[in-house]
């Protein structure tokens, strides 16, 4: 079945993102098709390349970009979102005057149309918050 | 038939009390994250689970309750236990899900 | 206009947080907003502190926040008239309908009679409400 | 005295009631952000406000109030109204704060 | 040992967060044993759902995040050993003393004899202990 | 007075950074000594110099870049949480292998015990969170 993922919450400071990437994986291993998976509201914080979590910790950004390489799947970041919170990839960037960027391999950054053709097209959408 | 996921702990937040006012019969709620708390045997919110499970099936996910100290005898008479496969499951099964967070 | 290669589906927007407290009312909105160019068929549903979303009055210049609650007037203009307020929500927090901002869209089909666009609904209604859907994104 | 702080609606979060259960007589209470709820008139939780009110003073802050759309003649009778300048007002005249997250 | 200028105020964190679902009550405890090295006169309180967080049997390995409740334990080794436990947040969610971890501290002036570190308190109890703290640290 | 502030979440996504500026704000309007204002979980998110918030909107971190500067404020965001969630300074960076960093103006980044020396030293401290 194709499903779909929206993401609302940032890494480590609530589970929201570690239950949407338990579920994913284990879509993913039972063979559904991952449509797409959103990050909203503070969600955007996911896709930073720049977090050094402790050694015995998981890492929750690398752990979401090993998933997409191994699946392919269509990591999108809301662009509204991620410019509030401070996430840009090269082209965001350049636009508005920044002297660096922090996105994370396997992640792209796009408008919030995208999470409702994910609504649109996959045949169920799962929402994990706080 | 829709399924229900619930996140936050009955103790803290409205939002298990409100998912079971809106649950139709036939409905399915699935308790995880700090959600799992309201499936444990001999909590103030024990009578309200109870009654629910009248119309509605619960199911806690097992890693959650288990990372939070708790076991399968520890849950309320009747609450099934899933694991991430049987999220997936519980998810492809329905028609759509709503999350209360 | 952007589409969903002519797929129309029921999607439910769920609104149950205060605004300013946090930017998931805000958020919201603009997913509402965004999504009317899609052409679906859009219900919004505030259910417990989510009414608070659409109370009149709002003026947020003494906490230094842009007030938001202005664009609600807007949702007429975009064909999303659907907008269904749980009753028990209402009266548990001491409000009524004239304590809400008065929504209302143009009716095409009716000469473009103004209509409200905001509907009292009881707990067995919008559970009924929300079985009709397709799509529920929960903010 | 305790200043304590309560920035959670009443509604959706018990961090009002677990305040109210441990805040002692001659306390300080302030609600501001998502808890200036809690100070509005003819809500289900007026009554615990105004016992509250027999050991305690409530203050709201009104510029969060004003923000969700209430008025001063809104409020439940006896709770006072401060701006951010009140509020640190508040916070130098007790002996500690305690925020109720 | 760091210190704070030979000054010793009381702290007292109050934790109302479960473990696991949000990081505040990890975090917390970075706080404390960083805090120990202060030597300041420490207290830590749990209530409502920040009782959880001393729930014995904690096991993570199901949902990949570290299992951070063997670091109470330790709290004992860097002299912190006033625990304050809410009995009506306890009983509300059907548990005792039992079903949290059995946290203990050898009082070195008590020939290092191995005491229990957390005490059961009710309202009036807990109310009375805040009341003579110096700096609340709320999670 | 000298006053202490902790800051628990990130900009935007809840009110805590809003009303942590406003009362700091205030505070120092009355004349009051802000000894810090320390930046622990999520908070550390408001030292991002990446954001770019809509026009019509408040620009959190910049304010918090300017009160420091108008009035020497000591900024702290705490290093264990800004590893986790992604927020570097040039140094951190460096030891930390990352190509880029993030910090704004007027924030330094530094260890918890800072917070405790916030509690120690200040009058009063007062907690901002969610």
């Amino acid at each position: 079945m194709k499903l779909g993922i929206m993401v609302s919450e940032g890494p480590y400071q609530h589970q929201a993102s570690d239950s949407a990437y338990n579920f994913t994986k284990a879509a993913l291993e039972k063979g559904h098709e991952i449509f797409r998976v959103f990050f909203y509201h503070d969600g955007v914080n996911n896709a930073t390349r720049l977090t050094v979590p402790p050694q015995d910790d998981r890492n929750i950004v690398n752990r979401w970009s090993e998933l997409a390489k191994q699946y392919d799947l269509d990591l999108v970041v809301c662009i509204a979102a991620a410019q509030r919170r401070g996430l840009l990839d090269e082209n965001e960037a350049k636009r508005n005057g920044k002297d660096a960027n922090n996105i994370a391999e396997g992640f792209r950054i796009s408008g919030l149309g995208q999470l409702i053709e994910a609504g649109i097209q996959s045949e169920r959408l799962v929402v994990f918050g706080d | 038939m829709t399924l229900h996921i619930v996140n936050k702990s009955p103790f803290e937040t409205n939002s298990l009390e409100t998912c079971l006012r809106l649950a139709r019969s036939g409905h399915c709620v699935l308790l995880f994250e700090d959600g799992v708390y309201g499936a444990s045997k001999g909590t103030r919110f024990e009578a309200l689970l109870t009654e629910a499970m009248q119309n509605c099936k619960i199911h806690v996910l097992l890693p959650d309750f288990e990372a939070r100290g708790m076991k399968a005898d520890n849950l309320i008479a009747g609450i099934e236990t899933v694991d991430y496969l049987g999220f997936v499951d519980l998810v492809t099964a329905s028609e759509r899900v709503q999350s209360w967070l | 206009m952007e589409e969903g290669g002519g797929v129309t589906k029921k999607f439910l927007y769920v609104n149950r947080k205060a605004p300013y407290g946090s930017i998931y009312a805000l958020e919201s909105l603009e997913v509402v907003l965004i999504g009317a160019a899609f052409e679906q068929d859009v219900s919004l549903a505030f259910i417990d502190d989510g009414v608070y979303q659409l109370k009149k009055n709002q003026s947020t210049d003494g906490i230094g926040m842009k007030n938001f609650s202005p664009t609600y007037n807007a949702l007429g203009d975009y064909d999303i008239n659907k907008i269904y307020v749980d009753k028990d929500s209402l009266e548990q927090r001491g409000l009524s309908l004239d304590d809400l901002m008065n929504l209302t869209y143009e009716d095409e089909n009716d000469n473009y009679a103004e209509k409200p666009s905001i509907s009292l609904v009881n707990s067995e209604e919008l559970a009924a409400l929300m079985e009709q859907q397709d799509v529920v994104l929960s903010f």
